[in-house]
């Protein structure tokens, strides 16, 4: 039978050293009426073949990346994958390898974890961060709950130009918790930020950069307000944009955090993706999540280890900060590899893209599909049609899709660094078309 | 160290061309949006990073390098055929349109049906992203359903001191209150002391079953009606549904819900610390709470069927992270339910049970089991005579195992157990490796009688020795 | 620039470091008259995205095995290969090191090398094996040139029944050698044993089984035959074949050769493959090719090194056994790996191999197409159709291939352990609605 | 050892199933034709293959662990994108029709073409499986050739001393005597020695430029009109083209045919042994007695190209192999060509001369350089004084740089060189490597100075330390 490799002669031998006649003996601990008194009803046993026919099949009828042009976006993208990426994270010794319990043979991830974290930081610019969460959605969540430890107070604002993800998983984490969201209002594509009135017992203020419609808020602004109310500034940021846009140290951010999918990770029909998460060194006791610290053997060889772990539900049950034990290390250790390669490369990537989101965004509003508010964007954008879904539809029966959909008359066009000139005039003439 | 091998100037891959002229970025946004502090990143070629990366992986054991009996985390084998299927899937995006992502919801929602089927339960999620957060999202569910039926007295959540910790860390995180219920001599949970914790208080009782002492909660059923009798619910955290696989399923024996581990039980490998995958199957009771999207099958007239993301669902906690799920992960996980059927999944139920047996009977002289007899997929040893004979901790036993090329098992869980090894074989494991393990075991703790310093100061053949703990905690360098 | 680290600074110092101004002086030894004095007129500088477009076009417009199916033979089959198998050479310590030159850090190699002659020898009966050679066709011409080394004659018997492509080859290394080549005839579909006359100073008798024609050869006959005129018996087989076959050495032969293709290897249009090569421990020093060794190190511990290199052409030069230095080991792991999952499996291989084959044989004859001649078959087999090439490209217009196409009236059909009765049935349909 | 790991009726993945009722065997086939023997293979479970060759594979030492200066080899990195696009290939058949794979052959041809611009050649065949099979090709060739001129004294391979043992066994192999001249002072090719060798039997001198020693040969133009003059051919063994890429091409320097090494210049990765791939390039004189069958494109009358596999070749010399060549190691040398382009390609034999030179410099000092002076892709340093002085030889100085965790550079070759180390760094590595190579040259230097026996039992820190090669010869345990 598959992966399991005994012969009938072992079976016997192994049962007859534990003094059972058969492997029903086993399970004689479960009460009979708990037993099953039959197969599972399911179906399978298949051989190798059988199961590549059978995704196969699945797999090739769906417009993927490689046989579709996508310009979809609203927090997943298209991005360019380096091919060492996938390499390394397939290398078995990573991949097959549990939590670094373990640490002499485990240096191979706490390291990798480390200089995970150390590029975090230097990416963000903040001090310290853990090693992943398992989405930025969640990352969100687990800084509000983090910045309440931290403050003590129990009402958080978060924008409304946030994605909707987020604030949704922020109000299912909230069910759990003793804490009030007040909202701020969208303004012309922004978050407005003038209607605040009682911003006492703030906790903290979720601003996302750019925000679900693609368009840079002011990050300086909202800094400056949630400090003068004593709260915390979560920032949401895309990590590919840093190479170009304001880093969120420099405006002041006590916890930034994101999807990471973005630095080298597919996008795999949404998942597994990961969340970063760093924040102030004055914080690190608050954190969620696993950390890797640097120390030393008995013989004072340099090695690492996963650090702060009083922090944690193996240790601190109840009292955790987080319930969180396995994270998605594998997709943050394909983003440190991105890094690794790319990170000198984000300047260059990042102009590269507002060049070409700014090429698209022109030429489609001179094609009767207007920005839908004007504002600064980076990688996406949401344009002005009579019917978005209809739009969406008809350009995927040439294999082009736009999207999300926001509402009837508006839809997302997000611009990656693999759009070529020739796809996006491609994706102008058949929006054109279709007018 | 990454860092040391920066070289400024110095590039890995090309940035993809676009066919566009370049425009200055000042002349596409202003310079208040702008970075204006230096990014310092690594500048590498392509060959050094590989390098780097590469042979990091060489200081690192994973299954693929030998036995990894590391209790609780099923460390089976993860087979390269589940790897190589779900890749096909790896670039799609999850905004497309449902009429275009049909064949691919086929497979999600049979996956969904498969799991029902061996969890004996109504409804499920794939949406969770690990154990724990399957734990946080059924306790929502749970907070949910007891406000919609009006009972807000029902704050407490039970727990027994066996459990993991991320039982309490969860229901904390889920708003209740935690009190602990205890085990008994055998290992399981102490019926008396239940009955008196249990009241109209009581929301939800966590029930890990089989428990992590590898023990099978025989009360089960009594348990569930004690309850189930002040209104409250099972939860079964499934990390351990390997040790019942086909032969028994949570639904059939009084639980209300479950998480699985995909990452454990169905083979989908652990990445190093994730991703796993958490589905949580529920009874009707709780099925409108699910999170939302829930994955729904319509049927036509003709019996086709189309699949749907279901969103129209009030009663539902919300979303508990992006997008569906880690849908990678669950189809390596069809992957292996498809490759084993209904009686190869009963299989390895035996056959994880038979290799713990085997073993902790072989192991039965040298490091006894805390709780005697016979045992799930687990069984936890105890190293607390060897410690008061000769000095010599689990911890030290574990770390001299690392030098016999063999990974350790969990130390000092469950709390409950002195000097505590959890030892979980999986069913992968050939008599061999079992008996080798057993050998090590004996070999070692003679060493501790003839020579304890060897086991003392171990290990001694691994990329470094042992590590500073305190130190890393005191001086918290966690980057460069 | 890609793959090249130096960033200008560098190269800048490193010129300083060896005296010289710019690169061009690198160049100086060059004689003008032979230096490029223009950029080479070769299109690239391309990222990996353009590279992937450019591939992907490519390799998305071809029938692969994936999307069509084949039942295309002669010598290359469309067999299963596990899955465990690709990932394992794709190890980067395996696939990224040289021949193991330095043994201390390359015991992987060396010992999975010693392992494969094992597997090898026990596949064919054989005493000793190399550690593969280029394909089967290059291996059987290794091999006459071997039997002349050592018995000294000029004369060599081939069966006109072997693979076209293993007679070209031969005739081709003929060229450089002083020896006559006789070929045995066709009849029937198997080598006629019985117009044999003038056996003297021959060297070799090479027969295949199966045969080209997928046929079975009488290979005792020819065995006792070349035997009794003093020759040496070099057996081609097919190594998939050996589960249910006879053995090479049952039949007594005395080198035994063949493409390992079958055994774990892609099609890949044809190559790369390899060839295997195992003979008799007295003929070991005449052998061509690299060898592993067991051996021990200075502390006893047990160690595989390359031996008798002083066969080799890196010793002997001239006087080498062969000239091969690079072989084609990484697809003889792949085989060393695919015998390591399969090879208890061999036999039941053999048989659904047999049975598969012998149910399309029938129902095609059936339906109009019978085989060519009615000889016992392994695999694969030559049926008679009025127009081959016809026949050949209406199939593949449904995405099912036949062949090769062996002459205006006959094509070859080969039935792996990948070709279900599914595939058979709609196969025979077609076939029967193109009559 | 996997033999050991064996246990009867184990097994690995299940053979694919076929829908057929099952025949027993002996109603298919005669008894005679059947195995009778038993067969004896090992029986394993997947898992334990899985890691029985992981673990092997981390007692190698490949590009990707390290710095590789094997002289003569052009260890190069070799990038993952040409392993990822040329896996999109590897399931086709080659008896598909022409027809249906045109876009295959058109990639082929570009290569070609590609090919024949780096070389300055105007044919060429993909058909050989490595570079000593190119030399062969090559040779075969040159015989035909001379038969079709009648030129039947044409007898004789003229072959310098430092070449690499493959010229003078294919030599051999293809019906030539072999001559050798001697290299000179320089290091290059003895031009009177030459002369006086050079007759009417002179049929082919090959030449390895850059050499062995790294040198360019300066006084080719006038060795090639010797050559051509008595109506011989110049033959370029391109083993070591690196050294002159983008520079000078073998055709412009009077070479009449050349080998390629895919797996050496175009980065095509080695897999420890091959497969390799020697295409051989020719000029027009050459052509008519290329391989069959020739990759040709035919242009219709609107510039449409197709591509034929030509079998109408009379004076052919017929096939040196089945199929086509090694196309999967074509694709990538050509997704390695793709991604350099004209000017890239120039790059790289920049980067790697430069390289090699710095190096050269660097350790003058420590190990001369056998021939000074300016060399290409790679330099052969001698260790004969260190030997003299303290009894370290190269082979100990090559072993003791396992320890410090490099790859040893060539030894003993040329034969022409005392002590010889060929040290080849390619273009790849940074100029921190170079730097700590020549590092831990001079330290190893040094230790043979002050403590030779921690050089002379080197290594010390691999996974077994210095083999037994006589004993291995001698009791010849070439398999279990």
């Amino acid at each position: 039978m598959r992966y399991v490799p005994h012969t009938k002669e072992e079976i016997k031998a192994m049962l007859e050293a534990v003094g059972l006649r058969n492997v029903d003996e086993l399970f004689s601990d479960i009460p009979t009426e708990a037993l099953l008194k039959r197969h599972l009803q399911v179906e399978g046993g298949w051989d190798e073949e059988q199961l590549r026919a059978y995704f196969r099949k699945a797999a090739s009828s769906i417009p993927d990346a490689n046989s579709a042009v996508y310009f979809l976006g609203g927090g997943v993208y298209d991005h360019y994958v380096p091919s060492a990426v996938d390499k390394i994270i397939a290398l078995p010794e990573f991949y097959t390898a549990y939590t670094p319990y373990q640490a002499e043979i485990s240096q191979g991830t706490l390291q990798a974890m480390f200089e995970y974290q150390s590029l975090i930081c230097e990416l963000t610019g903040m001090e310290v961060a853990n090693g992943s969460l398992y989405d930025g959605a969640s990352a969100v969540a687990e800084a509000v709950l983090m910045a309440m430890r931290i403050n003590g107070k129990r009402r958080v604002l978060v924008s409304e130009c946030v994605h909707p993800d987020i604030i949704e998983v922020l109000r299912t984490y909230q069910l759990g918790q003793d804490f009030e969201i007040l909202t701020l209002p969208q303004k012309e594509g922004v978050t407005d930020l003038s209607e605040l009135e009682d911003l006492s017992n703030v906790s903290c203020l979720v601003m996302q950069n750019p925000n679900y419609y693609g368009f840079l808020e002011n990050m300086n602004q909202a800094s400056e307000l949630i400090h003068k109310a004593g709260g915390l500034f979560v920032a949401a940021v895309d990590p590919l944009s840093l190479g170009v846009l304001k880093s969120p140290h420099e405006y002041g951010a006590d916890v930034v955090v994101g999807e990471g999918q973005s630095l080298g990770n597919h996008m795999s029909y949404g998942g597994p993706h990961f969340g970063f998460f760093a924040t102030k060194m004055d914080y690190i006791r608050y954190m969620p999540g696993r950390m890797a610290g640097q120390t030393v053997d008995v013989d004072g060889r340099v090695g690492y280890v996963l650090t702060l772990q009083t922090r944690e539900q193996h240790i601190r049950r109840e009292k955790a900060t987080s319930n969180i034990t396995s994270n998605h290390w594998l997709m943050a250790l394909a983003s440190a590899v991105y890094l690794s390669l790319m990170g000198g490369s984000l300047p260059e990537l990042g102009q590269t893209i507002l060049n070409r989101s700014t090429y698209l965004a022109q030429k489609l509003a001179s094609v009767g599909y207007p920005l839908w508010q004007r504002q600064y964007f980076f990688k996406e954008f949401p344009i002005k049609a009579r019917d978005a879904e209809a739009v969406q539809e008809a350009l995927a029966d040439s294999g082009y899709y736009v999207g999300p959909v926001i509402d009837e008359h508006t839809l997302l066009v997000a611009v990656t660094e693999k759009r070529t000139k020739e796809h996006m005039d491609k994706l102008i003439e058949l929006m054109e078309g279709l007018r | 160290m990454l860092k040391e091998l920066h070289k400024m100037g110095r590039r890995g891959p090309q940035v993809p061309v676009s066919g566009l002229e370049d425009r200055p970025i000042s002349e596409i946004l202003p310079k208040e949006f702008l970075r204006e502090e230096p990014l310092s990143m690594p500048e590498l070629s392509e060959v050094e990073v590989v390098r780097h990366f590469v042979n990091l992986s060489n200081l690192n054991y994973g299954v693929d390098n030998g036995f990894y009996p590391l209790g609780s985390c099923t460390m089976k084998y993860n087979p390269k055929i589940n790897e190589e299927v779900a890749a096909w899937f790896q670039d799609i995006h999850p905004a497309l349109p449902e009429n275009r992502v049909q064949p691919l919801l086929e497979l999600l929602y049979t996956l969904q049906q498969d799991l029902l089927e061996i969890t004996g339960m109504d409804a499920i999620t794939l949406q969770p992203a690990a154990g724990a957060h399957g734990e946080l999202t059924s306790l929502l569910m749970a907070k949910a359903y007891f406000k919609d039926h009006g009972l807000l007295e029902k704050d407490t959540v039970i727990i027994p001191d066996s459990a993991h910790g991320t039982n309490p860390a969860s229901a904390t995180m889920a708003g209740f209150k935690v009190v602990t219920v205890k085990s008994d001599e055998e290992g399981l949970v102490d019926l008396e002391q239940l009955k008196a914790l249990v009241n109209d208080h009581t929301a939800v009782f966590m029930l890990t079953n089989p428990n992590t002492l590898g023990k099978f909660e025989k009360n089960i059923l009594g348990i569930a009606q004690l309850i189930h009798g002040v209104g409250g619910l099972m939860y079964c955290d499934g990390a351990n549904l390997n040790g019942m696989l086909g032969w028994a399923r949570p639904g059939d024996m009084g639980f209300d819900f479950v998480h699985l581990n995909l990452h454990k039980t169905f083979s989908t490998p652990h990445g190093g610390g994730g991703p796993g995958s958490g589905p949580v199957a529920v009874k009707k009771a709780l099925e409108p709470f699910l999170p939302k999207p829930v994955l729904v099958k319509a049927e036509d007239e003709d019996g086709d069927g189309s699949y749907h993301w279901d969103y129209d669902r009030p009663r539902s906690i919300g979303k508990v992270r992006s997008n569906f799920g880690n849908i990678l992960v669950a189809l390596k996980a069809l992957a292996y339910i498809k490759s084993l059927g209904g009686a190869g999944l009963r299989e390895v139920g035996t056959m994880a049970v038979l290799n713990a047996n085997y073993m902790r009977v072989a192991m039965e002289d040298t490091l006894p089991t805390a709780y005697p007899g016979l045992c799930k997929h687990e069984y936890v040893a105890t190293a607390e005579e060897v410690k008061k004979r000769y000095g010599v901790k689990a911890q030290d036993i574990a770390k001299r195992l690392l030098d016999k090329g063999f990974h350790a098992p969990t130390m000092y869980f469950p709390l409950i157990v002195k000097e505590a090894l959890m030892i979980e074989p999986t069913e992968t494991e050939t008599k061999e490796n079992l008996d080798a393990f057993v050998q090590a075991i004996k070999e070692i703790v003679e060493e501790a009688a003839t020579n304890p310093d060897v086991v003392l100061s171990a290990p001694h053949d691994t990329p470094v020795r042992r590590l500073d703990e305190v130190k890393a905690n005191k001086e918290l360098k966690v980057r460069w």
